[in-house]
């Protein structure tokens, strides 16, 4: 951990720690209203759940070395990464509880989060949030600013033809961005061996003439020193980067996933290498906190999100007709057909 | 050869599915399934679920994100004298894929004058209802069914499910093959009546281009699709106990459209109400719409009616959900705007 | 601000989108034109000519051909809070890039709950007639306007190009803005009267969502969109001579669709006759006919005329691609079907 | 020009020269009927006319090596690779000029040439013919054959979407497919340094853990003995191969092009290096053929391309309503509506 801030490593703890908790804590509350029956569509948070347990040092470890201007578009698994851009949690929780205060007043939902104040988006759509980034990119450097966009995707959406064509841009334009790739292994239930003609994705530089960075097994310090050296490079105008890191996924694709693709021992075995604990256990040894610090700093983050949950619960529900809204600027509702 | 009334079992949508492309993919050992998760995972929405260990990997192929790539490796595959059965998991994943279908797949045929057969059918989930927001809930029958080249399907029932399935694989022609996830009958979905129905145990086929009277009535004419065609038959109780006596049409063929089924019906009922679970404009109620007042104008006696999702993305939500897609509540309401005008 | 009847000059349309263009990159530096071969090249369609020259490639930009990747990237430019102006050549193309432009640029604004704008505005070059076959003539006006969150326009004269064009760079909403290849006056293709007009010099606004009665008559309402407004009025004269006056709507707004203009002209003319240069099914024809036959039915003393293209892909060669494009003989033909009824 | 069999080498001459004397002649009366004012939609030949001049390399020199049995995919500019490949000269220009004994019975035109009878087929959408000739070598594995799919591409086209996914799928299922990447520097008006991230696409090969070849300078031999490794290898299941070879385009993206992008210079000095000259001198120089064989050569080219072009000229036009036929393989005559 040499020549890491402390600052920096709590941070990246703190971040990791926030998204874990709130992660479990939404694959208790998404059960609620579909048991015994699992059905959904019901209970107070309907729909596609995909959550990120044991994928944290992607988000943390790059994030930190982004300000509020820069830019992060994410996926359909996106809370780790909203977490540590610093999305509002209220109303992040709220909009997936399809509440009248979330983000995006609840026609969003988990896979929409919309936050413009920290430049934070992402979409249902694999690859698509990919030159979202890159047009991003683009305006930072028309601006004549050193910001950075960072595009992060599983290692999946590395097939798409939008990761080819962003990559190509962004290269031939020299733009400051980067695309982060969460190697989970796992595209929903194809391995990366079935859907990748390559091991690394970090080879897949070359064909852009680019740099590309691989991070083995999750670590949150690797992640943090590659992320590091890619965002000085984009900022200096030095050009984008591919980083792939290892990753694991600890839950199914989706909650509900009866995950009989993959063997049982998967999932336990790399807990056993659970990042979070890693790096709590890194710092304890090196004293850059002691267990006291970290109780009370779970003990905040505890606090932090179970508020932020609290509001979104007793939040109100839009009006039916709110549907009719924010089509376009101007309201939609005088001009329905029926 | 039509329905024998023999041997039947009660299926799920889903079942049925896997049932025709067990018995086709035995039948003839031309046909593929190529698609996201179709293998060990069994299609996200049940339609491969077995396939893939009775037939193997050669046969019931997992692909990568590449929509692009595998679909329009059907093209050369299907040129080549396979008969690929492509999966994309959602229709509204389409847009990443749609030149393939529209220039080349529909158009293949006709541009070498008939000299290149493409039989693919292309097997995809519509619907929403369950709060899957604006990306993972549409239907987008319409944005098909604009496009010359295609055949468009959308069966509600079991089996006809099963038997349109047989068709569409059977036919040397691109098909849409629609299925609605409600009408699965999945485990981990709303359990609904109409997923469930008999289906007959041997292969059998039925015509994809005709829609079929589900109701009798003289009242009224309700075309529906999929979910809203049950969603009719819901209302149409409701509204008989008004007196009112609806006929309901399921359209199951978005291109062509059945208009003499539906014609004749308007003929004896003068009332025609559509409704869509695709977006209003361009879409089925104006097609539908257009036939008759062009087709069938005089046996109008009244306004036409058009109930679908507003020119709106489909919000999360689920309040806001239920308000912009069309139910029984909402049928009957539009039903009654119209019989008393 | 309306036009002003001050200084004008007469313009093609290629010249008027010029104009716009210019005038408005002046007026704001936050807005630059991307596209393949809208640099040097000054648009395959004459719709940048020389503004390379004038802004720098850093306004003016070409691109390589990844329609995804530079579509895509107008939205993260425009959510930074620049205008991009993004041209994609011909309109068949965008099959390679819908998901961009329905699943994002048309929903994001309503996911983000209206927190996210995306002023984008996307030109492409429709319409066929010269003989460039199936993949380089199709106008797919209803595939923009069936999905919801877009602006679609299609304006026919050269001062509603420029001023509809100046309104789309204006609004903050993403519109689709599509030019017709013959109707830009360009000097290598048939040359015709509609493509050359007054058009102010200044700076002035058309309003989007309005369509224009081009001619007033009492006998029936003909409503086209761009070749099909200039084939109408061309019939229009015609008929005159037959005794039929023929009320002329040039719709302008494919999406949303001015009712207003078009229900009042059939409640005088009680007949109305739809022709599009799309395909028929799910296409304009459907669409109007349906608010017509829902809206104006008591209105309508004859069943709705409909004249687009059937459903085919567009042929090649001239005489069948004459075929199945409407012109002014078909439509005067069915005039005669519908008043004659 | 080691061993290189004469038969190969006569050949790929009568092959290039037929492409070249046939796209002269289609020069020439494209102009038919666009004079003296040019209108693409006037006279015999109607629409956009993409020719190849210069490019015949890339496609004489890689098909000798293939049968009937092996798929060719091509583009909007598809003269010189049907040619190679054998597509019914006759039936092909029959098409172009839109007449019912075409290819297509007049319904494709120059840009959609479909001759199944020795697998070839064109399109006019940058990258979409690419999966297809994926398809025909997923075909040819399923069936066990050692039969190869061929297809030929612009540089321009090596930045779609389409490329990435191809290429990917090939080499993940390891097909035997091959790209022909035919770098003629310029995609309509962007030249390649505008629109390519890397100089070389042979590079591209890495991205997919392929071989990439590349071929200096329009070099009919080099592309010969480069194709010739790349057959072999997807014919002993080797997997697939990326070649792209530097050519020259003589004309305008299409007849009509202005071509006020490129400096005038460019073509003329382009000519000097013409393959075909080029490959001539050559042969004579090593006695593989004498000025007379090429003589009875060249007079028998012109022949048969001459009589093609009469046999087009003389057939008869479609009826307008066979506009309506062909859609689906029943006729769709009695459902039209109007
Ligand atoms: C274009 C498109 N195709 C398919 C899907 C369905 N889908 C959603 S997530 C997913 C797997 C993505 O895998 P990966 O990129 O590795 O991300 P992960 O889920 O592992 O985080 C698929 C196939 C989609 N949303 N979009
Ligand atoms: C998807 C798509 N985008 C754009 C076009 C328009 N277009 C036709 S050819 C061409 C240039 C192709 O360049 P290249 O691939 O190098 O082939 P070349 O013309 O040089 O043979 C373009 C942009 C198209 N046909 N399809
Ligand atoms: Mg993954
Ligand atoms: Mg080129």
């Amino acid at each position: 951990m040499e020549n890491i801030s402390k600052i920096d490593l709590l941070w990246i703890y703190r971040k990791m720690k926030t998204s874990r908790y709130f992660e479990e804590k939404m694959e208790k509350v998404y059960l609620e209203g579909k048991q015994p029956v699992f059905n959904i569509g019901a209970g107070p948070v309907p729909g596609e759940m995909h959550l990120s347990n044991g994928q944290e040092p992607a988000a943390a470890s790059m994030i930190v070395h982004l300000t509020k201007n820069d830019t992060v578009t994410a996926t359909h698994r996106p809370h780790h990464q909203a977490i540590a851009k610093g999305v509002d949690l209220k109303k992040m929780i709220a909009e997936i509880y399809g509440k009248k205060t979330g983000l995006g007043k609840g026609k969003g939902g988990h896979m929409h989060l919309f936050d413009p104040n920290v430049k934070f988006s992402c979409g249902g759509i694999v690859g698509a949030g990919i030159p979202h980034a890159v047009g991003a990119a683009l305006a930072n450097k028309k601006r004549g600013k050193n910001w950075v966009a960072v595009a992060f995707i599983g290692e999946g959406a590395t097939n798409t033809g939008a990761f080819h064509e962003s990559l190509n841009l962004a290269a031939l334009w020299n733009l400051p961005f980067i695309v982060v790739i969460e190697d989970n292994k796992w595209g929903i239930s194809v391995a990366k061996k079935n859907a990748t003609s390559v091991t690394s994705n970090a080879v897949r530089a070359k064909a852009y003439g680019i740099k590309g960075y691989s991070v083995k097994d999750n670590d949150p310090i690797e992640m943090y020193k590659v992320s590091k050296e890619a965002v000085e490079r984009a900022r200096k105008g030095e050009g984008p980067s591919i980083i792939e890191i290892e990753t694991y996924r600890y839950l199914g694709h989706f909650q509900g996933d009866p995950e009989l693709y993959r063997n049982k021992e998967e999932v336990p075995k790399l807990k056993e290498k659970d990042p979070i604990e890693r790096l709590r256990k890194e710092m304890l040894k090196e004293n850059e906190a002691t267990a006291e610090d970290f109780k009370k700093m779970d003990a905040e983050i505890y606090q932090e999100v179970d508020k932020a949950y609290e509001f979104a619960v007793n939040s109100e529900y839009p009006q039916p007709k709110d549907a009719l809204e924010d089509v376009f600027c101007e309201s939609l509702t005088n001009a329905i057909k029926t | 050869m039509k329905a024998t009334k023999e041997k039947t079992k009660k299926l799920t949508g889903s079942k049925a599915m896997i049932q025709a492309l067990e018995q086709e993919m035995n039948r003839d050992d031309s046909i593929f399934i190529m698609g996201e998760d179709v293998g060990k995972y069994g299609g996200i929405f049940g339609s491969t679920t077995g396939l893939f260990d009775k037939f193997g990997g050669e046969r019931v192929m997992d692909t990568p994100i590449s929509e692009t790539g595998f679909i329009g490796a059907a093209v050369g595959a299907a040129a080549e004298g396979f008969r690929p059965i492509v999966e994309l998991m959602f229709v509204d994943f389409h847009g990443v894929v749609m030149d393939q279908i529209y220039n080349h797949i529909a158009k293949i045929h006709y541009m070498s004058g008939g000299a290149v057969k493409l039989p693919i059918v292309l097997m995809t989930a519509v619907g929403g209802g369950y709060s899957d927001a604006a990306q993972h809930s549409q239907t987008l029958y319409a944005s098909f069914g604009h496009l010359p080249g295609l055949k468009v399907v959308a069966p509600t029932f079991p089996h006809d499910i099963k038997g349109m399935l047989i068709s569409a694989i059977r036919d040397d022609n691109p098909i849409i093959f629609m299925f609605h996830k409600t009408l699965q009958g999945l485990g981990w979905m709303d359990q609904i009546d109409a997923s469930l129905g008999e289906v007959p145990e041997n292969a059998y086929t039925v015509t994809l281009n005709k829609a079929k009277v589900v109701r009798k009535g003289k009242d009224i004419t309700i075309v529906g699709t999929q979910m809203m065609t049950v969603e009719a038959l819901k209302a149409a109780e409701e509204l008989a106990k008004k007196g009112i006596e609806a006929e309901v049409i399921d359209l199951r063929s978005i291109k062509p459209i059945d208009k003499e089924t539906i014609l004749q019906s308007v003929s004896k009922t003068h009332h025609l109400l559509v409704v869509d679970e695709d977006y209003l404009s361009y879409g089925i109620t104006a097609e539908i719409s257009a036939i008759v007042a062009s087709e069938g104008f005089d046996d109008l006696n009244a306004p036409i009616g058009r109930l679908a999702i507003p020119d709106v993305p489909i919000p999360y939500s689920r309040v806001m959900e239920k308000f912009v897609i069309p139910d029984s509540k909402s049928i009957i309401d539009s039903v009654l705007k119209l019989i008393t005008v």
